[in-house]
């Protein structure tokens, strides 16, 4: 889960990490209060979760709270880089002298985290040459040290109190990365401002199979209305906006069930990997989501290990019966209870394939028909 | 011969009297596999299918002599059973719960590998040594015997191309499963490391999908395998920035491409199958 | 630095372990009030720093108020294992269905925390056969996970709500170790009611070279006066009760010239490690104190590599000085500076021993001349 | 020969711009350590007494290949110190530092044997190969090079025995000061089995005192070793429950007594000095 701006910074500030005195508005009136309290000049900032908002017109500076005032309303009124405005983050101008970069993640070919830092803050990481980004996996066991920061801070090329902050600013953002189960926390820029380092922005993203853990990260909504339907359903679910639509059981199953669509010449309308296990319930509702995308044609590819191919075809049967399927269903059903579902499904006057690619065919066939 | 476990690997069952662990005991035990204990705390002293329950890990390894043990317990509790099995002397543990918190897994992976441990997962269908034992929740009849060593990230797909060989004939010597997430014990190197030393095994399937670096890095390693490699990618149609399903499947920053991956695979001299079904066709022109 | 029984219970029960309800007074009036919140029967603890407080009448049962007042009257009169009595205990009396002995402590030879457990708890685990104590080292980088406390549990024979029960606890018994800096966490009777587990008693000691970072721990002082005032000065000190006051550098070599002056039929009124590198002024404190001892003789063992045997002379000449030194000294000095210490003390007309032996063997002569 | 140390032992001193790391500094290389490098954040760039100064620990052993490290960093910053050196590869690291809390002595003596690292101390004097390369505070004109080893827990007491011993013209092979905390990184045992080994030591003496069981340790080794051992223990005449200076010397619970230590050893074959000085003549008993 990605959290917005304001949140990374107000989390950042509880583990003793300087960030810029602000607070979060959504209203110009707000806004304009907002910087009257700060006063001098102050920046007001789009609160969306996408990157490169200054490009969108989703920052702007302001003098004074009238400026504020319109500067809010205004960004309040556009989308940027896709999203609704809702929430703007009002802060004080800060001094910048050097912006620098950091950042801890994952690695998963090294299974732990790395740490990633460059002299040369304030734009996109990938944009840096190697040569200017140190990179320092951390032992999860042992954690980060000062040391280890002050040693980063030298191969970034700091000395002195710049240096020596550094090394105080890594062990906590280490801390705020673990105590908060998250898989990015990115400060870019992290501005050096005199002798003093503020973290002017923020990326930080917790990862989903730990917030029953967080429960103090409050919740930032990123899903469509048929996602997050899905999510409430334990579903992994993708929205891709072709005219097929998709139910396999297993994310690589599902992955090469669209890969083979797509090679036949078909347009997935989504990812929907119902999952191992499974049963005859959340196969049904699987299905009524299918239907929310509007598709020609909905393509089931069931290769049932722990799913039962039973318990597939008869939620197949009990949505049929409850509601009107206006598409034509392709369904493919092999392994476990392979005869009993099939059987389910022929009395019932579906014909169910074997063979995937088959299936698949047949599937873009009914898509692209006219 | 087979890689990681055996006829002799003497397997616990952590979470036995769960549904899932009661379940898939049955069916371990149905493949042949020696299941020797099982693991919930408080319920030591009852049997399960005939098999032993212990309170604790210790007292099943103690009792029983078992090397291996497979996870069925929930996330919340998994990094505790996992510590558990990993103190208690374990060798290959087999982690099938999903959505554990990837630091829990990152904890994981480094006590095991100070420890001496395999992890296959988390979030894995298991590991089969196909006739000899299975230690995970794939289906049974798919799994025969033979010289084809699989190698995957994903789960039901890979019973799609098992399923696909064993038509075909052709039997598998170890069908690992790496696990779905971004952290997991085992690399796509280390068990292909493992199928070159392998008499057995004569030809590798590679399970990859996007996401990640594991293909690229295989890819180095490939280059100096002796035996030949065939590759199925999924993903090529999924969208960057989205995760597909697994918590691995996902293109971020425009790393972890399709293309990049079936690059640095086909450089190194690994044969692609375009589809899942291709694969067994691919297979017999490399082993002829 | 040991800790009152009911500050360890406090910080037990701080980080969520079950101690019986219960509050510390220091006067009949309060545990009379006490009491009487508490309602039912009560126990009123001296809180000394010793053990066997039962034996010494330092622990009284009482049914209400009245009685309570009494046993508290009673107890803050008498001294209880040579510890007068200030502060009392007052708690709710709890049903005992079997008492648990549990300890976390530092094994110096292992260089690993060890956790000690016994079925049979309420009594010194010295008198416990070893075939009922369960040990286990902790792991550092690790820590302690239930699935131990579990292990544990078995081998103790718990079973059922007490085994879990007992796995919860564990874990919260060793981040309390850690995150105090104990150097050991003791809970004799760890008492079995029901199915819950409450610590009746606590024995906790912190780290004296961690009380820097363990500001939130209440201050115990344990010292004597002379002991204290040794402290505030960064020496070590230890009363002994004998006519012979000694100073040398180094901890060895302070036991070492005990040891020699004791084998030589002398009797040392104490130990004092003035440390490497204390300087002039901190030697002539230390000399300050060993007049406090009110000995027959000064006996002064130094071997100087830090320490600098000018330093040492100049600062006996210094104490001369300003005050009588009413005993004769005997001191010993050779090492650095050994030279330039020498001529100082023959200039003042005092004579330097080269030999530790024999500088012992004149001080206990002088001690035990009539 | 020597052990751990000797003539090409390249030294760091971490902390070398305070008054201690100054002045031990000098002395070091005024009995001949090859003293290659200091560390002081902040202060790279700068030269004590010729040696130059760099920012981390990583930034000396990469300039100058060292392998040993000494700390003279005070208590609170001691573990961070310790752990820098031991990720920065220095495999002797010597932590003069007294009063480090004992958690933290438990971090650094791990994570330094997963590593691979020695640690002397911490509260320890530091260790002498006599005549080739002396780490620590002891005054150097009592250690010249001869036969016996010397293995201690306390300090000063260590310089007398010495003192005593060059004095009797007997030169030492290395003179190790474990450190007077409850927690340590090397043991009696792990010094008399390098001493067992070493050509150059001909008889060890091992200076220990109450408190704890490395005495007792030890006497199990020594039960077996080929060279004599002459012990002197400290503390004869300590009274239980008092901590006699070093966290380490405290009779607790009955245990750690002087008269324990002294059977223990004697059984095991060592002689016992009563008395400090009378280490030399012992000496001459067993080795003729």
């Amino acid at each position: 889960m990605k959290l917005f701006e304001y949140i990374g910074k107000e989390i950042f500030s509880s583990f003793g990490i300087t960030v810029p005195r602000g607070k979060m508005v959504t209203s110009p009136e707000e806004a304009a209060q907002v910087a009257a309290e700060i006063g001098g000049t102050v920046v007001v900032k789009s609160q969306v979760l996408a990157g490169k908002r200054g490009k969108g017109g989703g920052i702007k500076f302001a003098s004074g709270a009238e400026e504020a005032r319109e500067a809010a309303a205004s960004i309040l009124a556009i989308t940027v880089q896709g999203h609704k405005v809702e929430k703007l983050l009002v802060e004080e101008k800060i001094q910048i002298d050097k912006e620098l970069y950091v950042a801890i993640t994952i690695d998963g070919s090294a299974k732990k985290p790395v740490i990633i830092a460059s002299s040369q803050g304030g734009m996109d990481i990938e944009d840096v040459p190697d040569e200017h980004i140190v990179k320092c996996h951390v032992d999860v066991t042992v954690g980060v040290y000062p040391y280890l920061g002050r040693e980063i801070a030298r191969r970034m090329g700091l000395t002195g109190k710049q240096a020596a902050n550094f090394a105080k600013l890594l062990p906590l953002l280490y801390k705020c990365f673990k105590d908060k189960d998250a898989e990015l926390v990115e400060i870019n820029p992290l501005v050096i401002s005199g002798d003093i380092l503020i973290a002017a922005d923020s990326k930080f993203t917790v990862d989903d199979d730990a917030l029953y853990r967080q429960k103090d990260v409050p919740y930032v909504e990123d899903r469509t209305s048929i996602e997050k339907q899905a999510h409430d359903l334990g579903l992994a679910f993708v929205e891709l906006g072709g005219n097929i639509a998709v139910m396999a059981n297993g994310a690589g199953m599902s992955m090469g069930s669209l890969d083979t669509l797509v090679h036949y010449g078909g347009s997935p309308a989504n990812f929907l990997d119902a999952g191992g296990g499974t049963g005859m319930e959340g196969t049904a509702k699987a299905l009524e989501l299918l239907l929310q995308t509007n598709p020609r044609v909905i393509f089931i590819n069931i290769f049932g290990g722990i799913t039962r191919c039973d318990d597939v075809a008869n939620a197949l049967i009990q949505v049929k019966k409850t509601r009107e399927i206006p598409v034509p269903v392709v369904i493919r059903l092999v392994g476990t209870n392979e005869q009993e579902g099939v059987k389910i499904l022929n009395d019932n006057g579906i014909e169910a394939y074997k063979v995937m690619q088959e299936a698949a065919a047949k599937a873009v066939e009914i898509a692209n028909a006219e | 011969m087979a890689i990681i476990i055996d006829e002799n690997t003497r397997l616990i069952v952590q979470g036995i009297t769960g549904n899932q662990g009661r379940f898939h005991t049955t069916q371990m035990l149905a493949y042949g596999t020696q299941v020797v204990g099982g693991v919930s705390p408080g319920k030591g002293g009852q049997e399960v299918e005939g098999v032993p329950v212990y309170d604790s890990a210790f007292a099943a390894v103690e009792a029983q002599n078992a090397n291996a043990s497979v996870l069925f317990i929930p996330s919340p509790f998994a990094k505790d059973a996992a510590f558990e099995a990993i103190s208690a002397g374990i060798k290959v543990l087999v982690i099938v719960t999903e959505h554990i918190p990837v630091h829990d897994e990152m904890e994981i992976v480094e006590y095991a590998s100070r420890n001496g441990t395999t992890i296959v997962g988390p979030n894995t269908f298991g590991i089969v040594s196909s006739g000899k034992c299975k230690i995970g929740i794939p289906p049974n009849q798919f799994f025969i015997e033979g010289p084809i060593g699989v190698v995957a990230r994903s789960g039901t797909l890979t019973y799609e191309i098992v399923g696909n060989l064993t038509a075909n004939g052709m039997g598998q010597s170890t069908v690992v499963g790496l696990g779905g997430d971004r952290v997991v014990g085992l690399s796509f190197v280390d068990v292909l490391e493992k199928f070159e030393h392998d008499p057995q095994t004569k030809a590798v399937v590679l399970v990859g999908e996007i996401g990640g670096n594991a293909e690229e890095m295989a890819s180095l390693f490939i280059k100096d395998m002796t035996k030949p490699v065939v590759a199925y990618i999924a993903g090529k149609s999924a969208p960057p920035g989205k995760r597909m399903g697994h918590a691995g499947a996902i293109i971020e920053r425009g790393k972890g491409t399709f293309n990049a991956k079936v690059e640095a695979l086909q450089a190194a001299g690994a044969r692609i199958a375009t589809l899942p079904f291709e694969v067994p066709d691919l297979l017999r022109e490399v082993i002829g």
